[in-house]
């Protein structure tokens, strides 16, 4: 019920013609700012946020449209949940990982900016010409006189239960398709803790567990190689923190998927089977 | 006699033979050769009988079958025969077993340097393709539903494809294959065509009459604006120059004939080529009566070009097979001009052209088949002075030749002489430059046989060459006896063809030209 | 059929012999059943033609067997081809007694023809009904009259003459029954030429007739000479079918009917136009020259020497050559009808004429001399029929005598070069008149009946000729004449320069050494029929001429030759100068090859004459054929092969390799990269707005 | 004010969002110009159902979020498993399905 509320009062605001144009002149330049700004950016994640943005813009349409529902599950769902997820996907990725905008096809840019320009322009001049021939819009009030998450309801289970149910079950395909894309099948076989033990003394590596980091109290500490008690120092000891969190050089170079950094430390026995995301 | 199903049983028997005779297994291949030539004989025979029930003065078609096959379409198996498809029966059913005869062991022969070609080439396939294609022709010809003429023109190329592709010269597979494919994406494309052509006629019924049909009979009576006629002349005119090679549309038999094996070849030019020239009076003058005579000029023009460049070209050929490729389009020539002539002495000589050149053209690919077969090269240089060591066959290459050069007393004079005669009462200049193209037919001939059988033996190993076996003579000697006997007494064929070519001439509205100065009416107005 | 019997064919032979004997039984049947002749005869009389009718009785009583004239060699001729080895040792003689029968055949109709009064003396029977097809009803049947008579005993006389003389001569041949199988064959088509009683019959006897001469001049096979002279005559020979051929059609064409009543009726009721008439005609005289071996088409004739020399006399010189001639005649009231026709025959015969002669002078080869000789007597007879009705049974007559003294040339010359171990080179010869005198006493009475002796036939016939040339008045009259008149006198010269090179003379042979040759007389199986022929050389002309009885015999066919018509030179006066102008070349060619010395090799090109040099070359007629026809024809051939598999094959290939490289470059379009893909969408998206817009709009 | 104004302002933001999707290599970058696309078509959709008067429109609208998220899913998904055999997420590294 206060959602109803809610949605009611966030469509009467809005919905005095003068109030519509003005938050419509306003905010129609921010969405299209931050659209030509998420396709510019170099970055992505700066593409992201713009994105997100532009869905605001285009909430606030929907409720100056009479679509309060609609406007709530265009933040909600779509800007709240898929937005996130694409700002997950970029962190797994390579969050500052920026494109160079060096065209490398032939000819793809003029034509691109050409076909779009002229696309736009061929929506834009008929609707242009609607709008001098002053359509007027019936508006919705008739159709949302219950509000209009109740007659959305009532349209949704009545006209279109079909289409409702066959979406549900794309949703769920959805999932268990990215699932299965996700899975990796384990390739070697699964290593017991005796298979651990037995390699942990057959390659003649370390056995004795590495000394702790901290063993000296001065801040290069970390850095400096543990000494053995017969004199000399074990390099493998040496292990300093980790500089910064887990950076990932750019494109495509580096073992990043496992995490470890291969400055001259062999591979800490056991330290990890493969971990990845 | 005229309700036993003759055609029916003519066209089951090869089918089902075929089928019988491709199951037997490789080893087997004499066996299949047997019950090949016994299939075909008795096909031969059932042919005589079948020629001996038609009445010739009864018009319209004989033994004629309908039963509905696709409702929807109005397609319906319908089969009957008249003076024309008889008669070109007759020739299919008499030709096949002689090839059979002709190729007993040219599949599995050895190949010309003695090696036995073994296993390779299945014998019993080679006699199944030819008892199908044996069906196909008989199909053709017998069918009065032209959708299912058509299928049956394109049933026809499926065996001959195989024929070509696999069974040709040994040696040369990629000349082969490619012989083959162009073979069957020429006549394909013609096929084409004419399938439109067909669709049309149906598409001009159904809204003439209200339902849709293909039979032949009624399609007939359709009057079919002039325009529509033209692209529909021209449509199935193009399958049909395609398939008997007119001028421009002939570069596939050269090589389909050369890459072919000698019954394949025979068969080609012998029959297949013929349901062009059967389609052109069969289907295109009756059913488009206006556009035949409005394109007359134009066929005429191709056919005389195809005579003399048919004739010129073999004149220059070195390989024997291409030479009798390349007559053939020169014998065609004639047939189409006999049958655009319009005329019933042109018509009945062009059909009898059809029967003779079969005749004809099959036993000089026979005896071109037995050399090859003996010296193994194609080339006109590997022959000289052959008759002093195989005088038979230098006799029967001979009579071949003078065959083909239309010789009075043998059988292609008769049809010749008719074509020209009957070309000259309507298109006096043609028939003029057509008479001179009998020069070149006499050079082409007694030229290949200079180069092969006159002057001194070409190498002392030729001398060991022997003369035509007694199972050669077999399958020569019927072939020369009907040359001998069709020349000098050829009523018989022409009491059958000529209603039939009258009647069609008459129903598409062309009457003879009379005569300018007629002597005694008497005598030459009486229409036996 | 030349089917070369060495190698047995017995089934080939049972079913040629039951298609034989089911033609020949079919054409008992009618006889038998009724001897009417089926088709009904009508006879009409012409308006205005004078005693010239043309219709026919029908075969009765011995005239039933006309058909076996015709049967009797042609069964001959199969039994002997098909007989295969097995007949070998009695070949020869089945051959020449087939020949003689029919001969005999021949003297009974022949006679019981003459017991028959002037009217009722053209007899024709119907055989079978060849190619029915509505307008076009041809029949095959043959015509027993006047002039086919004679053609018939001429055919068969001479022809069982020179069987029994190639008894001798082929004697050691190993194709000996070949060779008389083929000779059964020509009998048998000369006859059908002769009998046929319908024009396509005669076309058809006519190139049966080609085909023999074929066969026979190309009997040596092994000889590349002979087989390109055997073609190269079956060409030119086809070249004059063609016109004969045409001919045939326009008559159908014109009269509706090719029947000799039909169209010659026609022809004498003026019902047909003159163009076509004078067509008809030309195209006639073009067949008649291809096989007569006349002006445009003779140099085939003198390659045909290459057969062997029977064959030269019989086909060669008696009756083949002669073929043209009896067209003219059996087409005479065509070309009676037709002045512009005549005019071209009288030309191209006086032409031919001259070319014989002169050609004559210069070659050294026995057998090719008398060939030109044959060709300018022939171009005589053909100069008689070209003068109209006077001169068709002057021609015919010429053309009897000279079958007879002709032949008996060849035969003569055939002696000699079987005596001299086939040498035909006459500067090989000299002197043999006492070692052959026989061949000797033959052959002179030959050659005197050829340059016109009076008493001997050549005198009589030649002199009518010349008479009868000068007779046709005016400037063409005189023209003619002389032209005859000079030929008569080269002919004295050459056929002299012949005989005194063989048979007088020092020897320019040597009866030792590697060239041995040793000369004798032929044996009487040849020497016999060279008598009878000198017999007949001797009194044929007198015979024909004297009191007209060939004229006589001869008008029905070929119509009243007005014999009393103005005389321009009275034919005593014409008669001294054909003799003066005889003895002229007579005494010159004695002069030059009696007195003077003969080399025995000819001088080489430089140093004779340049008319001796045009003669050896037969007058270049050869280097004009193939300069004009052969050469260019090879190129036409060579370039339309190029153009066929370039051209017309190339359009075909191309259209496939052009199909490949387009798909080719279509290929290239898929680049990999999705933003490509994503562009072609977006732009297909604008052609979808676009085309919205215009047919909104629109 | 005229509705159609949002029509135009969809319009452009379509066309952006295509433009998009064509110039830039980096996969998530044009994944998420296709997201534009996609809001922008539900901008027209919801004008529409203003324009007519019925919430078909918006419906619509609903459908095609409920699509967009599933694609979005399954979009990532595929670009992490590309992700991680060629250790690159641009568009034009993968282009070996070609001629």
């Amino acid at each position: 019920m206060s959602a109803q509320i809610l949605a009611q009062a966030a469509g009467e605001i809005t919905r005095t013609s003068t109030g519509e144009a003005a938050t419509f002149w306003v905010l129609a330049p921010v969405a299209v700012l931050a659209a030509l700004g998420m396709v510019l950016a170099r970055n992505a994640v700066h593409g992201a946020l713009l994105l997100v943005t532009n869905f605001f813009c285009l909430a606030v349409f929907y409720l100056l449209q009479d679509a309060p529902f609609l406007g709530f599950v265009q933040i909600v769902v779509y800007t709240g949940a898929i937005m996130v997820l694409f700002l997950f996907v970029l962190m797994l990725v390579g969050v500052d990982s920026s494109d160079s905008l060096v065209e490398t096809l032939r000819g793809q840019r003029v034509a691109a900016i050409v076909l779009g320009v002229g696309f736009a322009g061929l929506l834009v001049f008929p609707i242009g010409g609607v709008i001098n021939n002053g359509t007027t819009a019936a508006g919705l009030t008739a159709a949302n006189d219950g509000g209009n998450i109740q007659a959305i309801a009532r349209l949704l289970f009545t006209d279109y239960v079909l289409a409702f149910e066959i979406v549900s079950a794309l949703l769920i395909i959805a999932a268990v398709g990215a699932m299965i894309l996700g899975h990796r099948e384990r390739v070697d076989g699964k290593v017991t803790q005796r298979e651990m033990l037995r390699r942990r003394f057959a390659e003649g590596g370390r056995v004795t567990p590495i000394p702790g980091p901290a063993v000296y109290a001065r801040p290069e500490g970390t850095r400096l190689p543990a000494g053995l008690p017969g004199g000399g120092t074990d390099p493998g000891a040496g292990q300093g923190a980790r500089e910064g969190c887990g950076d990932i050089e750019g494109n495509g170079d580096g073992d990043n998927g496992a995490g470890a950094h291969a400055r001259g430390n062999p591979r800490p026995v056991g330290a990890g089977k493969g971990t990845d995301r | 006699m005229n309700s036993f199903p003759w055609l029916t049983l003519l066209l089951i028997i090869p089918a089902a033979a075929a089928v019988v005779v491709a199951v037997v297994p490789r080893r087997l291949g004499t066996l299949a050769k047997q019950i090949t030539l016994a299939v075909t004989l008795v096909e031969f025979v059932l042919a005589l009988l079948a020629t001996i029930a038609y009445e010739p003065a009864r018009a319209g078609f004989q033994f004629a079958q309908k039963y509905s096959w696709i409702k929807q379409f109005g397609i319906s198996y319908s089969v009957g025969a008249d003076g024309i498809s008889l008669v070109l029966i007759l020739l299919a059913t008499l030709l096949v077993p002689i090839v059979v005869l002709a190729s007993w062991d040219e599949v599995d022969a050895a190949s010309p340097d003695g090696t036995p070609v073994v296993g390779r080439r299945s014998v019993p396939a080679f006699f199944a393709l030819l008892l199908a294609l044996e069906a196909g022709m008989v199909g053709v010809f017998a069918a009065t539903d032209v959708f299912l003429f058509y299928v049956f023109f394109e049933a026809m190329l499926i065996p001959m494809y195989f024929l070509i592709g696999s069974y040709g010269p040994v040696k040369e597979q990629a000349q082969r294959s490619y012989a083959a494919v162009k073979f069957l994406l020429y006549s394909l494309l013609g096929g084409l065509l004419m399938l439109a052509a067909v669709i049309g006629l149906y598409v001009v019924s159904a809204d003439q009459l209200g339902t849709g049909t293909f039979d032949f009979a009624t399609l007939r009576q359709l009057d079919i604006t002039p325009g529509v006629q033209k692209l529909l002349f021209l449509g199935f005119f193009v399958a049909f120059a395609i398939k008997a090679p007119l001028f421009p549309f002939h570069t596939w038999l050269p090589d389909a004939g050369a890459q072919s094996p000698t019954g394949g070849a025979i068969l080609l030019v012998g029959v297949l080529d013929k349901v062009g020239t059967f389609g052109l009076i069969r289907y295109c003058i009756p059913l488009f009566p206006e556009a035949s005579s409005y394109f007359a000029p134009m066929v005429l023009a191709l056919a005389v070009i195809g005579i003399f460049y048919g004739a010129l070209l073999a004149i220059g050929q070195r390989d024997m097979k291409r030479l009798v490729a390349y007559t053939s389009l020169a014998h065609f020539g004639f047939i189409a001009m006999g049958t655009f002539a319009l005329t019933s002495q042109a018509g009945t000589g062009a059909v009898l052209y059809m029967v003779n050149h079969g005749l004809s053209t099959g036993l000089l690919f026979l005896v071109v088949g037995f050399l090859v077969a003996r010296r193994g090269s194609r080339d006109v240089g590997a022959y000289r002075g052959m008759a002093q060591v195989t005088p038979t066959l230098a006799g029967v290459f001979l009579i071949a030749g003078l065959s083909s050069l239309a010789l009075p007393g043998l059988n292609s004079f008769v049809s010749e002489f008719l074509v020209l005669a009957g070309t000259f009462t309507r298109y006096r200049a043609l028939a003029i430059v057509a008479t001179v193209g009998i020069v070149l037919a006499a050079i082409y001939i007694l030229y290949l046989y200079q180069r092969t059988m006159t002057g001194p033996l070409v190498s002392e190993d030729a001398r060991g060459v022997l003369d035509l076996s007694v199972r050669e003579k077999i399958v020569v000697a019927p072939v020369v006896a009907l040359i001998i006997a069709l020349g000098i007494y050829p009523k018989p064929l022409i009491d059958i063809v000529r209603p039939t070519v009258t009647a069609t001439f008459e129903d598409a509205g062309h009457t003879d030209p009379a005569p300018t100065a007629p002597v005694n009416a008497s005598q030459t107005g009486g229409h036996s | 059929m030349a089917v070369h019997p060495t190698a047995t064919c017995q089934t080939s032979t049972f079913l040629v012999a039951t298609c034989l004997t089911a033609a020949s039984s079919m054409s008992i049947s009618p006889l038998t059943t009724s001897s009417v002749t089926t088709s009904p005869m009508t006879r009409y009389a012409m308006p205005h033609e004078v005693g010239h009718e043309v219709g026919y009785a029908a075969a009765s009583g011995v005239f039933s067997a006309t058909w076996l004239l015709l049967v009797l060699p042609l069964a001959g001729a199969l039994i002997l081809l098909l007989g295969g080895r097995r007949t070998d040792r009695w070949g020869h003689l089945l051959g020449t007694a087939a020949s003689a029968a029919s001969f005999v055949v021949g003297l009974v109709l022949f006679f019981e023809l003459r017991g028959r009064g002037a009217e009722d003396r053209q007899v024709a029977q119907h055989l079978f009904s060849w190619i029915p097809v509505n307008g076009f009803q041809v029949d095959a049947g043959l015509l027993f009259d006047q002039l086919s008579a004679v053609f018939v005993l001429l055919i068969t006389g001479v022809g069982t003459l020179i069987h029994v003389y190639s008894i001798g001569y082929m004697a050691h041949d190993p194709g000996r029954r070949r060779f008389f199988a083929y000779m059964n064959l020509f009998l048998a088509s000369m006859l059908l030429l002769v009998l046929g009683d319908n024009f396509l019959v005669l076309y058809a006897g006519w190139e049966l007739v080609g085909l023999s001469s074929f066969l026979l001049i190309k009997f040596w096979e092994y000889k590349p000479a002979a087989a390109t002279a055997a073609n190269k005559a079956f060409y030119m020979n086809r070249v004059g079918d063609v016109g004969l051929a045409l001919a045939i059609m326009l008559m159908f064409a014109t009269v509706g009917s090719t029947n000799y009543d039909s169209v010659l009726g026609a022809a004498a009721a003026d019902i047909i136009g003159y163009g076509t008439l004078t067509a008809i005609a030309l195209l006639l005289l073009l067949g008649a020259c291809g096989k007569s071996g006349q002006f445009p088409l003779q140099a085939w004739l003198p390659d045909a020497m290459e057969g062997p020399t029977p064959i030269s006399a019989l086909i060669h010189a008696a009756t083949m050559v002669t073929a043209g001639v009896y067209l003219i005649a059996r087409a005479s009231p065509i070309f009676t009808e037709t002045q512009a026709a005549r005019t071209v025959v009288v030309i191209i015969g006086a032409v031919t004429i001259v070319i014989g002669c002169v050609i004559g002078c210069a070659y050294d080869d026995i057998k090719k001399v008398l060939a030109y000789s044959t060709v300018s007597q022939i171009g005589y007879m053909f100069l008689a029929v070209g003068l109209g009705p006077a001169g068709y049974a002057l021609g015919i007559a010429h053309l009897l005598a000279h079958g007879f003294f002709k032949a008996g040339l060849f035969l003569g010359s055939g002696s000699v070069i079987h005596a001299m171990d086939d040498e035909q080179d006459m500067r090989k010869y000299g002197g043999l008149w006492r070692l052959m005198p026989v061949t000797w006493v033959t052959f002179g009475l030959g050659y005197l009946a050829i340059i016109g002796l009076p008493p001997l036939s050549g005198f009589f016939t030649k002199d009518k000729i010349i008479e009868a040339a000068f007779d046709k008045g005016g400037t063409s009259g005189y023209l003619l004449g002389l032209t005859a008149l000079l030929g008569a006198g080269i002919t004295a010269f050459y056929m002299t320069r012949l005989f005194l090179l063989t048979f007088h003379g020092e020897r320019r042979w040597s009866s030792s050494g590697e060239r041995a040759k040793h000369p004798h007389e032929s044996p009487t199986v040849m020497t016999g029929p060279m008598a009878l022929l000198a017999v007949g050389s001797v009194f044929a002309g007198g015979l024909f001429i004297v009191g007209g009885t060939l004229q006589d015999w001869l008008a029905p066919v070929l119509g009243e030759s007005h014999e009393e018509g103005a005389h321009t030179l009275s034919p005593a006066v014409v008669t001294a100068l054909t003799l003066l102008v005889a003895a002229g070349g007579f005494a010159g060619a004695y002069l030059r090859y009696q007195v003077r010395p003969v080399e025995a090799v000819a001088r080489p090109d430089s140093e004779v004459g340049l008319v001796t040099v045009a003669a050896r070359h037969d007058l270049y007629a050869n280097t004009f054929n193939e300069t004009v026809f052969m050469r260019p024809g090879q190129y036409l051939t060579r370039f339309l092969v190029w153009l066929d598999t370039v051209g017309v094959d190339g359009l075909v290939r191309g259209t496939a390799a052009g199909i490949g490289g387009l798909s080719g470059r279509l290929r290239r379009t898929q680049t990999g990269f999705v933003r490509s893909y994503a562009l072609s969408m977006l732009g297909g998206a604008v052609l979808v707005v676009v085309a919205a817009l215009l047919v909104r709009t629109g | 004010m005229n509705p159609s104004n949002y029509l135009i302002l969809a319009a452009l933001l379509f066309t952006i969002g295509a433009v998009g999707v064509l110039l830039r290599r980096n996969a998530i970058v044009v994944f998420m110009c296709v997201e534009l696309m996609l809001n922008a078509a539900n901008l027209t959709l919801v004008t529409f159902s203003r324009i007519n008067g019925t919430l078909d429109g918006q419906i619509m609208a609903f459908f095609v979020m409920v699509v967009a998220a599933a694609e979005v899913v399954i979009g990532l998904a595929i670009i992490l498993t590309i992700f991680r055999t060629r250790r690159s997420a641009s568009v034009d590294d993968v282009n070996l399905l070609k001629y």
